[in-house]
Formats: C-alpha cells, structure tokens, sequence
C-alpha cells in the first residue's frame, strides 16, 4: 500500500529538504538522497516480487470528488521498469552535478525525479497528465536560470511540449467523459480503457491522434522534433540527461501504458503512417548526425534516431517489438547518459565539445578513452551492451511485421556507426592532442565506470529488466490482438 | 560437459587481467599471461575433440540470456566436428601469433593493450564458432568486428590508420545487417535461432525462404569474408601492428564467413540460387582480387590481396557444394598464409617497417629462416603437390568443375594468377640484390627465435597440411571428409571420373608450375622491376594497381552523397525547412497579432463603428434566420 | 374621430413623432453646439408628448423638468463658459461620415425590420387608466421596487461623490 | 444581503470619514466590515433562508453567497494592493467609499433576481468604475480613459437597457424567473424578444471584455490608475460575469438557445484576438487586458457549454477564484515594479520572492499543473468536451490557450533571465506578501482543488 507512495515521497522530499537546508549541507544531502533513491529502489525491486497482493503495490486516495479524480498509484511490471531506469539514471545525474551548483538545481532535479516517478505510477489520467507537465517545470527552470540556453531556444521547447500536452489532455477528457463508474465519469485507468475501447472507430482515431501528439512531441518524432537539437545543445549536460534520459521515456510510457490499452483497435490502421513517419526519423536524423560538428547536438540527433527506432518496436505491435522497446528505453537511457557525462568532460575539461578542436585525448587519458569507447560501442548496439538486446527485440518484432520496414530501419546500424566512430575518432584520436593538462574528476570516472559496466552487464545478463518488459509486453499484445 | 564453456573462458580471462593489470606488470608477464590463456585454451580443445566420439555434437547450455514471447534464446556452447576444427585453428594458430608477438611488439608501447586485445580476439572468435546459436554467432560476429577495428587502428595517432579502422567495421556493419535481417528471417520462419534445431529442420521453411535466409547470411558472410562488393575493407586493414593484426584479418577472422555458410549448409544445398550467387560471387573476387595483386608492391597488400581471392576460390568451392574442400582450404590456407604473413612481419622487422617490396630484394643471405619458411608457404599457396595448398586448391577446383567449367576457369585463372604474383613477391624480396638505402641493408638480422619458431611451425604445417584431405580418388583416407561428415548431411559430392579427376589436377599443376617459370624468367632472368614512375604505366597496369578505382567509385556513391545528403538534411531540410516552419508559424501569429491592432487604434469613433457593426451583423442574422 | 383611416391618437403620434425626429436630427447636423442643445431641449419636448399620449403624465413632467430643464440648462451653461459655440470642432473625414452614415442606415434598416413584425404579434396589455399618475408611481415604487429605489440613491450619491471627485482641485501630489 | 448592507454602509462611513476626522483608520474599519461582510455571508450560509426579500428583488442563496464571498475576499486583497501603491498614505475616502459602492454593485449583480436590480447593479459597478479610471489628475491618460470608459460604457448601457425593454415587452416583466417561464412558453419567439436577449448579451460582452466588444478594455487599463485597473479587471469583470452567468443559466437558458452560436463567434473570435494581441505587448497593463479577454472568452467558454449546473457553477467559481487570485497577485507586483515588461529582465535576481510569486500567478493564468489556473482550465475543458460545442471550439480554444502560455512564459522567462547586469542594489527581501499570499493560495487550490471545486454537488 505505501510503496508507490514511498517511492513518490523520497524524491520529493530530498527536493524540499535540499531547498529547505543552506547551500553547505547540499553536497553531503544530494549524495545521501541519490543513495538513498537507489538504495529504496533496490529495496523496491526486491519488495514487488514478494508482494502478495496487488494491494500492497498499490495507493488510492480521493482527491477531486467533482471530477472524479483521485491520487491512484500502481507499481505494476511496466512502472517498475521506468522507475527502475528514473531512479538509477537520476541518481547518476545528481551525482554528476558539479558540487558549485546551486543548491535549486538539486532540488530542482530531485523534484523533476519526483514528477517522472509520479508519470509512470499514476493510474488516473489526469494524476498522470499532472505529473507529465509538472515534469516539465523544474528542466525549464534549470535551462532557464542555470544555463547557457537562449529564451527563443527554452521557449520553443517549452510551447512545443505544451502543445502535444494540450492536444494529449483534449484527447484524455474526451475518453474521461465516456467514462462510466456508477453513473458518473471517472479518470480510472480501468475505467478510462473500458471506455476508450467502447468508441467508435472514428473516436478512437481522434483519441489516438490527439493523444499521440503529446508523446510524439516528447520523443521526439520526426518531424516534430525542432525543439530537440537545440534545447539538447543549449542545457547544461545534467539538463540534457534528465531530457534523453528519461523524460523522452515518458513518450514510451504513455504511448505502452495509455495509448495501446486505450485504443488498441486503432492501433493496426495507425502503425503504418507511425512507423513511416519513425523509419524517415531514424534515417534523417542518422544522416544528418554524420555531419555534425558538435557533440552534443550529434548525440541529440543521435538520440532522436535511437528513439525512432524505439518508436519502430512498439509500434510493430509486436511482442518482441514492444519487449525490446521497452528494454531499449533503459538501455538508452543509460548510454546517452554516458555520453552526455563524456560530452560534459569535453566541454569543462577540455574546453569544447567542437569535435574539430578535440582530438588525441587517447594519448593522455586511456582510461577515458576506454570508457568512451565502451558507451559508443553501447550507442552502436554492439552486441554484449545492452542496446544490441533492445536492438535485436526491436528488430525481431519489426521484422514480423514488415521486412522492409526492418531493413530500412537495420540501415540506422551502419549510419549509426558511421557516425559514433567519426565523432570517437575525431575526438579521441589521432596526433594532435587537445588540452594535455585536463584533468577528469574521480566522481567523473566513477560514474562513466558505473554507466560502462551497467551497459555492459544488462547486454550480459538481461533478466532483471528483461522479466518486467517481457510481462508488460506480453499483456499489452494480449489486449492488441486479442486471441493471440 | 564444462570443458567447452573453458575454452573461450581463457582467452577472456586472459582478456580481463590483462586489460586491467597489464599496464602494471612487466611487458613479460603480460605477453605469457596473452599467449598462455590461449595455449590453455588450445590443450583444451585438443582435449575436447580427442574425448569427442566421431561424429558427436555436444550442446552446453550456459545460462538464459535473451527471452520475449516464445524467443527464448541461452547462451550455450555448440561443440560438433565443425566448430572444434575451428576451436584448433584458432587456438593453435592464435597461439603461434601470441608468440610471435611477444617479440614483435616487444618495443611497442601499447605491448600489454596489444595482447589484451588479442585475447579479446580470440575469445570472440570462438564464441563465434562455438556458439550454439545464430545470435551468438552474431556476437562473435559483431565481436571480432570491434576487435578488428580496434587492431586496425592500433596505432591510433595516425589518422589513416584510425579511418582504416573505421572503414571495416563500417563495411563489415554493413553485412552484418545482411546477417542480422536473416536471423530475423530464420526466427520469423523457425521460430528456433540454435544450430541444433534449424541445421537439421531446414525442410519446414518454403524454397523462397530457404533461399532468403541463405541470401542474407551470405551478404554477412560478404562483409567478414570480403567478398565483392564489401571487400575493400581488408587490404586497408593492412594498417595494424605489422603483421600480426593483418595476420588475424587474413588468416582467422576473414574465416568466419565460410564456416558460416557451411554452418548453415542446408540453406545452401536446398537452394540452387543462393549457391549460385555464391559461386559467382566467390569466383569474381578470386579473380579480381588476384588481379589487383599482380601489380601491389607493398608486401601486406599483396598478401592481403592473395588473402581476398583466396576466400573467394572458397566461396566459389562452397558454391559448388564442396564444403569438405572449403573447409579444408581454410585450415590449409591457415597455416600457410599465417606462415607468410608472419614471414613478412619478419621481413618487414629486418627492413625495419620497410614495406615496399621494391626496395626490398636479395634477403635471402640476410634471413635465412625467414626465406625458407616464406619459400614454402610460396609454394604451398601455388598449388604445387605435395604441399597443402595443393590438394586443398585441387579440391576445390575438381568439385567447381563438375558444377561449372567456366568457373573452374575462373578459379584456375585466380589460381595461375596467384602463383605468379606470389612468386613475383618472393623473388622481389628474396633475390637479385638490395634496393634498399644502407642504412635498412646495415640494419637486416634475422628475427628472435620467439618469431622463427612460429615461422618453423607453421612451415611444417604447410608442408604437411595436406594429409588432412588426402584425394580420395586416391583410394586414400580423407581424413577431414569423414570428420565433417556428420555436420554436413546435405552436402553432396559431385562425381567426376577419375580421369577427368586427374586431367584437372595435372591442369593445375602444369599451369602452376609454368607461371612459376614464366615468373622467374620475368624477375631473376629478365630482372624486370616494378615501376616507380607510375605515370609511365600502362593504362591497365595503372588500372590494376589502383584495384580498378573500387575504392574512389564508393567514395562517389556512398560516402559523398552521404556526407552531401547530411549537409542538405540539416542545412536546409532541418533547419530551413522543419525548424523554419515551427518558428515561423509562430512568427506568423504574432503577425496576426499587430495585424489585429490596427482596429485597435485608440479611437472611439472607430470603436463604436466596430461594434455597432457587429450589432449589426448578429442582429441582421436573427432576422434571416 | 378618423381621418383618412387614421385615428387622432394615431395623427397626434405621427405628428409628434416627426418632429421629435427631426429636431433629433438637427441636434447631430447643425454646427452651433448652442443650436443642438437648443434642439436637443426641442427633442425632449417631443419625447414628454410621447409620455403623454402613453397616459404617463407625471412622468412627461418630470422629463420636462430633468432634462429639458435642469440638465439641459446644465449644458448651456458649459457649453457658453466655456466658449464652445465657436465652429472649432475638428471636421469628421468624407469616409467615416459616409461609414457611419451607411452603418446607420444598416441599423434602423434591422432594427425597422425586426419590429416589423411587433404589431401582430405584441400582447395588447392595455394598462389600467391611472396606470401614470404619481400615486400609482408611488404604490409600485414604495412596494415592489422599493429595493431598487433605495439603492439607486446609492448609485446616485456615487455619482455625486465621483462628480466632486473628477472636480476637486487637486491639492496635494496624486494619490492614485 | 448583510454583507450587501454592511458594505453600502461602509461605503456611506467612508464619506463622513473626512468630516469627522478619521480618514487614519479608514482603511481598518474598511478591512474589518468587509470581514465582517464575509463572516456574514458565512453565517448565512450556515442558516440558509427560504424567503425571497424586497419582492423578490434580490436573493442571497447558496452560490450567491459563494460568489459574492468571492468578490469581498478579493477585494479585501485589492485593498491591500492599492495601499501598497499608496506608499502608506491615507487611504482616500472617496475612493474608498467609490471601490465599495462598486462592490456593492458587484454583490448586486450575483443576487439580482430582476433585470431592474441587475441594470442598477452595472451602473452602480460601472460609474464608480468610470470616475476612477480617470482619478489620475496628472495624467491624460486617465483622463482619456476614463472618458472612454464612460463613452463606451454608456453606449452598453443604452444597449442593456434597450435589450431590457425589449424583452419586458415580451415578458411583461422584470423577474428573471418571470421572464423564462415567459421564455418556456413561447414556442417561437417574436423577433424583438430575441433581439432584446441579444443585445443584453452583448451588453454583458462589452462589460465583460469579450470580443469584439473589448476595445475599451486595453485602452482604459493602460490609462487607468494600476490599483483600479487591477480591481477592474479582477472584481469587476468577475461580477459583471457572473451576472452574465445567472442571465444565461437562470432566464435564458433552454428552449430557446440561438443565441449561443453568437455567443460562441464571439468566444472563438476572442480567443484568437486576444492571444495574438497580447504576444506584441509591451506594457504588462495592456497585456493583462488582452489576457483578461482571453479568459473572459474562457469563461463564456462556460457558459457556451451550458450543460451540467453543478459542474458549470464549480468551475465557475473555480476559474473566477483562480482568475482573480493571479490577477491580485500579478498587480500587487505591478504596482510596485511598473508595467514595462523590459524592466522585468533579471528581475529574479533583485526579488527572488517576489518573482517567484509573479511566476506562480502566471503558471496559473496559463493553467500550468498544479495551480488552481490548471484545474479551471481543465473544469473548461470537460465541460466543453461534453457538451454538443463542435470539438472544433475546443481545438481552437486548445490553440489559444498554448499562445497564452507562450506569452506568460516568456514573460516568466523575462522574470528569471540572465541578460540583465547585475542585480541594481541589494537584494530586496521586503516580501510583497499579498503576491506571495495569492501565490500561495493558488498552489493550496490546486492542491486541494475540491475545495473550491467542489462546492456544489446540486
């Protein structure tokens, strides 16, 4: 009963606590509250296996009688998955966080942990549009306050989102008020399918499109992802982590958790235009990610090819598709997470994140560079990192569907090495040597060895995470095609 | 049986300690550390296949590694007559380079990261052939990918060496697509990826599929094998550690595609196109490879050429449906191009990185063992009896024949072409006298013994490689036939007569030993050299040694429009076109904005005009309506 | 009493109903403001007769006494102290008269039309024949609208208070 | 209806203040009726009355309670804003006594049960209003807005009162609950009555801002005095609403509802108006004006969807809480800080608390989570949803509001930029806590948002 509340509560509080305290204790207080989330996490995931009844996973409060809304929290297989990826992933990035910034910034990222945690529990639909946006506040006001990016750049991003937002919420009320729990409407989750599935198909296109909107934004999908490269570009790294990391997870979330169970009759007449619209993403952004002169827009565009790809999983509609999409989503997770943190070494100790001012960082630093190469070589899905897992699902599931399709998709693979090599090379290779006095913080090479062995035992061993997007995958394929 | 599961454990034992303590300890201990996992592992697999019962597989399930719906896919060992024959090649010749190596490298700087790497290598090229599965294949497949691009640019101060590096595992990503696309096909058709279940069940997949599936790990067997179109990578990856990383790409790693295509040999009998493409494909590449080879002057591309055509005479045996005589080609053309190859290290060691055979010439007083182990692994890849190469090579040409002549032809070209060049290479190095500056003819000593008691080794492996695959119109015991026996129930060998068995052979051997000659009266005789001048070539010649501007004609296909395409893309598509268009949208907004202010313009006259129209307007509406 | 098929009541309405239109309109043409405060007065006339012939006598002398007389004597008075009467109102533009004229047309044209149909369909409440007087006025005012009465004294003196607000000489700095 | 009679009272004790002397303790005693109003209308509420007083002139039932409880708290609110632009001076008697009688007015217009109340409820709202606008002596702009505050206002005026008579005509009387059995009756209605219902409508836009009757609205809350401009566009529109609120859903509401096309022309021409207007501002004043149209137009939104009472009056009550709660907040900062919207830049940095509040109001106009702004935004939206409005309404309402939101993030964007040079003094820690109150309170609504939310479960 108190687990989903607790693992809501925890980050939460570490943000108030963190505000609350002078900036002296923040150091010491943000590396208590990222053990504190891994340590809960780890306590969770151990936890959810010995629940007995789903009631103890769950948490129900009545919070808006008018509207029938209520605080309903459910840690099911698919929320653990992304609260397993928030809570790791997060706790990486506070530890990232360089010990000067300002003490908001921790409480301003602790309290975004809390918003994400909060997306992939909530089982009330509105709860869980409330959380999406509020996820969006604390990133806003980290670019906005703590970083370089320009208004026209934050502002862009911030509409953007709220656009889809918008379009999602017009799309949520539309199924809430098809609702009907004793004679009223409500914004259960079950309540909210059973409704949703009861509309005609036309409905049900509506719902789907104006809802999709919001995650195809968030993603980014091509082509509604002008926000991305310069928003990536612009945030401070730590700003960047919490946006490819995991908020562009939500979009995954939403799309497995509401879109599928809500309109799963829709789904088979939009997977096409879906997957065209995910297969011209992932080529476009690898292609033009060849060129890319600066890192950290490359790994945006790298990123949105990753998540074009992810996108292809699920909308294969397939099993493996959806499981090794979901599994990707921690996956990449984690890889972009490492890179950015490469990305952040860059810029600070090295002076630039310009691949062409960088080069033959190998010479002074090989421990770096192994590690560097480690997380690329996870960026390209090598096999043995855990992308190739996700990867291979992926591509499994695309496969049933459309060969083609997986072919085109397959091309990301070599575009995908193309430019992860050209960019590890340039940077870390070659004569000339950038910037031989650049020291690389301990925390740094902590952190990049965590990421490197976490992307390395994952593609060794998937089981942990692979067990829990293999059930919600194999539920959610149950309800698209029932009779399988 | 746990034994197995140890094999490819060394090697990444081996692996791990060096990668992590190498740097600390002495460059001795890290190169017996490097070499040692790999001797272990080579006693282990000797161990294992004289405890294997003829004929017997054992499958070692390890743990479960990736599971979604009905997938369920372990990681398992396969230890079957196939893969334990390649488990030997690549210990037993894995360990010969370790040790020549630790002399080699010796003053390398990167000597403990070297050995690392090659245990690395090594590891995954017997999970490659010891997996169980297609996908664990595939990471050994992938595997030795990275391991190449990492050998490559070994040297990673040097930019061309790093873009070298690249440029194979790009190539080799491209046919590991190919690969990848059909495992998919297999698991969509099988619903099973392990060797145990599809090898054996290949009959429940339509002809088309059949077909497909073979198609698609062929373009993956292009890649790592480099074959037409995708082979281009491998006489760039001639910029390793000199010539020991070349040695792995040429001699071990380069393999793995034809043991694919055997490993999946059902696919292949069961479809006449697919084994067609094969053979053509194969046979093209022997011969232009060879081609490209007459006119190399530089020691490793030549061999690296001779290496290219010579995977495709096995492409073109495969082709055929002679999988016994490709198999046995690869362990021949093992030992005797591990031989040259680590030759010409010990060459290019005595010239002191000379590699430039035309400054070269008249070593053979300098480098005696050298010369000699190079002599027979010279003659062992001309196909003169009764070195290995000949019988290998012979075999594969008497099952080409029966299934084509005019690729026998081919491959008999390739095959004269080889001679000669090889020869040509020998007596440019070996005779006549120096070209070289003083400096490198001061500097010539033969190579420690770590690196000739490989050579030694090797040569004698060369010279009696052959016993393996004795003829069996011989009324002789082919020993490798009746090992691989059992893996390769759908091969079937074509019958020749006996006659026409020993017309073809006496072809070949006639023909080899006539290019020898025509080549020694060319070099010794003639004295004729190789030009320096290359705007007095011909224009064939300076076709050839170009290697018919393959590499520029993928420049103009591939990459610069590829580069061009990304320029367009975000220049203009993305942020002219798409970014343009958001922001615009939102410009044009705020230009309906201050359109919307000229009615507010601050005057009540024009305020009441507007309202009163209004008025106007909704009350006329009533009235219609 | 007919003529031409009209009653008197209906000859007076029209009569009267005419000039209180053309004095309205000479109130907006003529350009002396003293001449249109001189017709506006005029107008109110007219419209005091339409109260009467509505049997609302108490109120036509009220609106004689209000407007004709007391606000319309206000207006006078400023118009002249302050020097007004000159011909110096800035000249509307040719365009906005034609507008405004055209806008006005379009107005009584709808408004003409939607009363157009009034006639057949208005209830005919004939109201009681003292329903004017001041008694009756009183009776409604002191019963049912004693609430409103009471508090437009309220509306009333905030009128008044905001009159002596706007007028007041400002002594000290702004205060708003 | 005390709380209407301590207020009028006050108003009437603020006039003798200067003769008598105690001009000190206006603004407590004005604090402390209205408190006292507000306790009323509490206890009111606890004993609720059957009888309809005065003829049934007026009546004080539960949601009249509530939304008149509304005005008073936000005008006790708006006394301590116009304090603070007062720099502690005396707090003017004849404002005072004009800011109540309005109120009074604004009382009237939530607990009119006959037009005659509600007609004398605008004039006693709008003339105070008028005098105000143009209580700046120094400044022509004042002056030139009251005067067209007055122009304009009386030209709605004359259109309420003609659309009055219009409809007594038909009905034969004033009593709203009079007219809509007349209104029940009438399989077809005679053209007038129907023009006489529209044109009260349109009067009701005009006060209410909405377009395209919202001219005056921009110009008049530039000219006019911050304090009053915050009080127009917060108490004022709010009562003028909700009598247009109790007209539509009390006389007018079904058979007849051809007036709610218009009413949704007007909306929609609004929402697209307003939004773009305000992108090009540069003073925060007329911004606000702009924003104000928009949400007016949000909250005919409302009305348009006349569906379910319960959920209509909640979230009227919710949204016009919320509104007038971020409009307080926002002016409070206003009228300490100025209106030009570059003097914003880095704002944050000089009044950290102080920004932060400003942000929280403007979060909350545009209906960012978790504000109260959200949740009427969001009670809109479901009421739109589930009425027969053409889902394109919704879509555009959608689009309107995201413009709205690109405008107050700027904005906020403005408050928390990192152009501006360093912060000019110290940083001032002097707390404008009226801000931070409303900020605070809209954070707790959007907490707890069945407490405003869901009063009314008819």
């Amino acid at each position: 009963m108190m687990i989903p509340l607790l693992l809501l509560c925890i980050p939460l509080a570490s943000a108030i606590v963190i505000w609350s305290f002078p900036a002296a204790f923040t150091g010491i207080f943000s590396k208590l509250f990222a053990g504190t989330q891994i340590i809960s996490l780890l306590v969770i995931y151990v936890l959810h296996f010995y629940a007995s009844t789903t009631t103890e996973l769950q948490y129900d409060m009545m919070w808006f009688n008018a509207m029938g809304l209520h605080v309903s929290l459910l840690l099911s297989p698919l929320s653990m998955l992304f609260i397993i990826l928030t809570s790791l992933v997060g706790s990486i990035i506070v530890l990232s966080i360089p010990a000067t910034t300002s003490k908001h910034v921790y409480a301003l990222v602790f309290f975004m942990l809390f918003a994400l945690q909060g997306v992939f529990l909530a089982q009330d639909g509105l709860l869980f549009y409330i959380f999406w946006e509020l996820a969006l506040l604390p990133i806003y006001f980290i670019g906005l306050v703590w970083s370089d990016a320009t208004r026209a750049t934050l502002l862009k991003f911030f509409v953007y989102t709220v656009l889809g937002s918008l379009s999602m919420l017009l799309g949520l009320i539309y199924v809430y008020l098809h609702t009907d729990v004793a004679g009223a409407h409500a914004w259960n989750y079950n309540a909210m399918i059973q409704a949703a599935q009861a509309l005609q198909p036309q409905q049900q296109y509506f719902v789907f499109w104006s809802i999709f909107l919001a995650f195809a934004i968030k993603l980014p999908l091509f082509p509604f992802h002008s926000w991305q490269p310069a928003t990536y570009v612009e945030m401070p790294y730590y700003g960047t982590m919490l946006l490819s990391g995991i908020m562009l997870k939500m979009g995954v979330f939403g799309i497995i958790h509401w879109l599928f169970a809500m309109v799963p009759a829709a789904i088979p007449s939009v997977q096409q235009p879906v997957l065209i619209l995910a297969l011209i993403g992932i080529l476009y952004a690898s292609i033009i990610a060849i060129q890319q002169r600066d890192y950290k827009r490359l790994i945006a565009y790298a990123s949105m090819a990753h998540v074009g790809v992810i996108v292809c999983g699920l909308f294969s509609a397939h099993v493996q598709g959806i499981q090794g999409a979901l599994f990707q989503s921690v996956s990449h997770g984690l890889t972009v997470v490492g890179l950015l943190l490469v990305c952040d070494i860059l810029e600070h100790r090295f002076g630039s994140q310009t691949i062409s001012n960088l080069g033959g960082i190998r010479n002074t630093h090989p421990w770096f560079a192994v590690l560097f190469l480690c997380i690329t070589m996870g960026a390209v899905a090598l096999p043995l990192t855990s992308s190739f897992i996700g990867e291979f699902l992926i591509f499994n599931g695309l496969f049933s569907y459309s060969p083609l399709i997986m072919g085109l998709a397959g091309i990301s693979v070599i575009l995908g090495a193309v430019y992860m090599l050209r960019s590890y090379q340039g940077i870390m290779l070659g004569q000339h040597t950038a910037n031989t006095t650049a020291t690389i913080p301990k925390g740094h090479y902590i952190l990049l060895t965590v990421v490197m062995a976490l992307i390395i035992l994952l593609g060794l061993f998937p089981k942990p995470i692979n067990d829990l997007a293999a059930s919600a995958a194999t539920t959610l394929v149950h309800t698209l095609k029932p009779g399988i | 049986m746990s034994l197995v599961s140890l094999i490819p454990a060394f090697p990444l034992l081996g692996f791990i300690i060096n990668g992590l303590f190498g740097k600390h300890v002495s460059k001795l201990t890290s190169g017996i550390l490097g070499a040692g996992s790999i001797l272990i592992a080579f006693v282990l697999a000797l161990i294992c296949f004289i405890n294997q019962h003829p004929g017997q597989a054992n499958e070692v399930i390890l743990f479960p590694w990736i599971q979604s719906g009905s997938m369920d896919i372990h990681v398992g060992l396969l230890m079957d007559p196939l893969s334990i024959l390649f488990t030997l090649i690549i210990t037993g010749i894995g360990f010969l380079i370790h040790v020549y190596s630790m002399a080699y490298m010796h003053t390398d700087e990167g000597y403990s990261r070297f050995f690392t790497y090659l245990n690395l290598f090594v590891f995954f090229m017997l999970l490659l052939v010891l997996g169980n599965s297609l996908v664990l294949t595939f990471v050994g497949w992938e595997g030795v990918g990275l391991c190449s691009y990492l050998l490559i640019g070994f040297w990673f101060t040097n930019s061309n060496y790093n873009a070298a590096a690249r440029k194979a595992f790009v190539m080799n990503r491209i046919g590991d697509l190919g690969f990848l696309l059909g495992i998919m096909l297999v698991w969509v058709s099988f619903g099973r990826l392990d060797y145990a279940y599809i090898t054996t069940h290949p009959g429940l997949a339509g002809t088309d599929v059949i077909t497909g599936i073979a198609i698609l790990i062929f373009i993956g067997a292009i890649g790592k094998s480099a074959q037409i179109p995708l082979y281009t990578w491998l006489p760039d990856a001639m910029a390793g550690p000199t010539p020991v990383s070349a040695l792995i790409h040429a001699a071990t790693m380069v393999t793995a595609g034809i043991y694919m295509v055997v490993r999946m040999h059902a696919f292949y009998a069961l479809s006449d196109t697919a084994s067609a493409l094969v053979a053509i494909i194969g046979g093209a590449t022997a011969l232009m490879a060879a081609l490209i080879g007459v006119l190399q002057n530089d020691i490793k591309k030549i061999l690296a050429y001779s290496t290219v055509s010579q995977l495709g005479l096995m492409f073109l045996g495969l082709g055929a449906g002679a999988y016994t005589a490709s198999v046995f080609h690869v362990t021949t053309h093992a030992f005797f191009k591990a031989l040259l190859f680590l030759g010409a290290g010990s060459v290019i060691h005595a010239m002191g990185g000379e590699q430039d055979i035309r400054f070269m010439g008249g070593l053979k007083k300098h480098i005696r063992i050298t010369f000699i182990t190079m002599l027979i692994g010279t003659i062992a890849i001309s196909g003169v009896p009764p070195f290995s190469g000949f019988f290998s090579k012979d075999e594969i040409l008497a099952s080409v024949y029966a299934y084509s002549p005019a690729l026998w032809l081919i491959g008999i070209c390739a095959s004269l072409l080889t001679s000669f060049y090889m020869f040509r290479m020998l007596f440019l190095v070996f005779y006549d006298s120096f070209r070289g500056s003083a400096d490198q003819l001061h500097h010539l000593h033969e190579s420690p013994k770590a690196m000739t008691i490989p050579l030694m080794v090797l040569a004698v492996l060369s010279v009696g490689g052959g016993v393996l695959g004795l003829p069996e119109f011989w009324h002789m015991h082919h020993a490798l036939k009746a090992h691989l026996q059992s893996v390769l129930p759908y091969a079937s060998t074509p019958h020749l007569n006996h006659s026409t068995e020993w017309m073809l052979m006496v072809l070949a051997v006639s023909g080899s030993l006539a290019t020898i000659y025509f080549t020694y009266m060319l070099y010794i005789k003639y004295k004729v050299r190789p030009e320096h001048d290359a705007s007095r070539l011909k224009f064939w010649q300076k076709l050839i040694q170009q290697k018919f501007y393959v590499d520029e004609l993928y420049d103009m296909l591939f990459r610069k429009p590829l580069d061009w395409c990304s320029h367009v893309f975000y220049n203009t598509l993305d942020l002219k076109g798409i970014h343009a268009l958001v922001n615009n949208s939102g410009k044009a907004i705020r230009v309906c904005g201050s359109m919307m202010q000229y009615i507010q313009n601050g005057k009540i006259g024009s305020y009441l005009m507007a309202m009163a129209f209004s008025i106007i307007l909704v009350l006329f509406l009533i009235l219609v309506y | 009493m007919n003529l031409l098929g009209y009653s008197l009541h209906q000859w007076v309405f029209g009569v009267l109903s005419f000039i209180t239109i053309v004095f309205a309109l000479m109130v907006v043409f003529s350009r002396n403001p003293v001449n249109s405060v001189l017709y506006l007065v005029l107008t109110f006339f007219g419209i005091a007769g339409h109260y009467l012939l509505l049997n609302a006598q108490f109120l036509a002398i009220v609106h004689i006494a209000v407007y004709a007389g007391a606000i319309m004597v206000l207006f006078l008075f400023v118009i002249m102290l302050m020097n007004l009467n000159a011909d110096d109102e800035p000249q509307k533009t040719m365009s906005s008269k034609i507008i405004a004229g055209v806008l006005g047309g379009l107005l009584l044209f709808v408004i003409v039309g939607v009363l157009r149909q009034t006639a057949q369909i208005l209830p005919q409440t004939q109201g009681a024949a003292d329903i004017g007087l001041v008694k009756t006025l009183g009776m409604v005012l002191f019963n049912e609208f004693l609430f409103p009465f009471e508090i437009i004294s309220i509306l009333l003196l905030a009128a008044l208070v905001g009159a002596i607000m706007i007028g007041k000489r400002e002594t000290t700095e702004s205060k708003l | 209806m005390i709380a209407l009679f301590i207020i009028i009272g006050n108003g009437l004790l603020a006039l003798l203040a200067e003769i008598f002397k105690f001009q000190k303790f206006i603004f407590n005693i004005t604090f402390v009726l209205l408190l006292a109003a507000l306790a009323s209308n509490y206890w009111a509420w606890q004993h609720p009355q059957a009888f309809a007083p005065f003829s049934n002139m007026i009546c004080f039932n539960m949601l009249e309670l509530v939304l008149s409880s509304l005005l008073i708290a936000a005008t006790i609110l708006w006394l301590f804003i116009q304090r603070a632009s007062h720099n502690h001076q005396t707090f003017g008697t004849d404002l005072s006594s004009l800011i109540l009688f309005a109120l009074a007015g604004g009382l009237l217009l939530t607990a009119f049960q006959n037009l005659t109340t509600l007609f004398i409820g605008v004039e006693l709202l709008s003339i105070p209003l008028y005098v105000l606008a143009a209580s700046h002596k120094n400044s022509a702009d004042s002056h030139e807005a009251g005067f067209k505050y007055l122009i304009l206002g009386a030209f709605a005026s004359a259109l309420l009162l003609f659309g009055i008579a219009l409809l007594y005509g038909g009905a034969a009387s004033f009593d709203i609950n009079a007219i809509q059995a007349y209104l029940n009756a009438q399989a077809n209605l005679p053209a007038f009555v129907k023009m006489g219902m529209l044109l009260l409508l349109i009067a009701f836009c005009f006060k209410v801002a909405i377009a395209p009757f919202h001219f005056w609205s921009p110009d008049v809350y530039e000219g006019a005095p911050m304090a009053i401009t915050a009080f127009m566009s917060t108490v004022a529109k709010t009562a003028s609403f909700y009598a247009f609120f109790k007209i539509t859903m009390v006389c007018f509401n079904a058979p007849h509802t051809f007036w709610i096309s218009m009413l949704m022309a007007f909306a929609v021409l609004s929402l697209i108006l307003a939004n773009t207007s305000a992108l090009g501002q540069k003073h925060l004043k007329r911004l606000f004006a702009y924003s104000g149209i928009s949400h007016s137009a949000f909250l005919l939104l409302i009305i348009i969807a006349q569906q379910k009472q319960a959920l209509s009056v909640n979230a009227l009550i919710m949204y016009t809480a919320s509104y007038m709660l971020s409009g307080l907040g926002a002016f409070a900062i206003l009228v300490k800080h100025g209106d030009v919207i570059s003097d914003y830049a880095g704002f944050a940095k000089r009044n950290p608390t102080s920004a932060f509040s400003f942000s929280v109001c403007l979060l909350s106009m545009a209906g960012i989570p978790i504000t109260a702004g959200f949740f009427s935004k969001y009670m809109v939206f479901v009421l739109l949803l589930s009425s027969s409005v053409s889902i394109w309404v919704s879509v555009i309402a959608i689009v309107a509001a995201l413009i709205g939101i690109y405008y107050y993030i700027r904005l906020i964007t403005q408050l928390y930029s990192k152009t501006a040079e360093e912060p000019q003094g110290p940083i001032q820690t002097d707390n404008n806590w009226i801000a931070l109150l409303c900020a605070i309170a809209l954070l707790v609504i959007g907490f707890f948002p069945q407490s405003l939310g869901g009063i009314f479960t008819f």
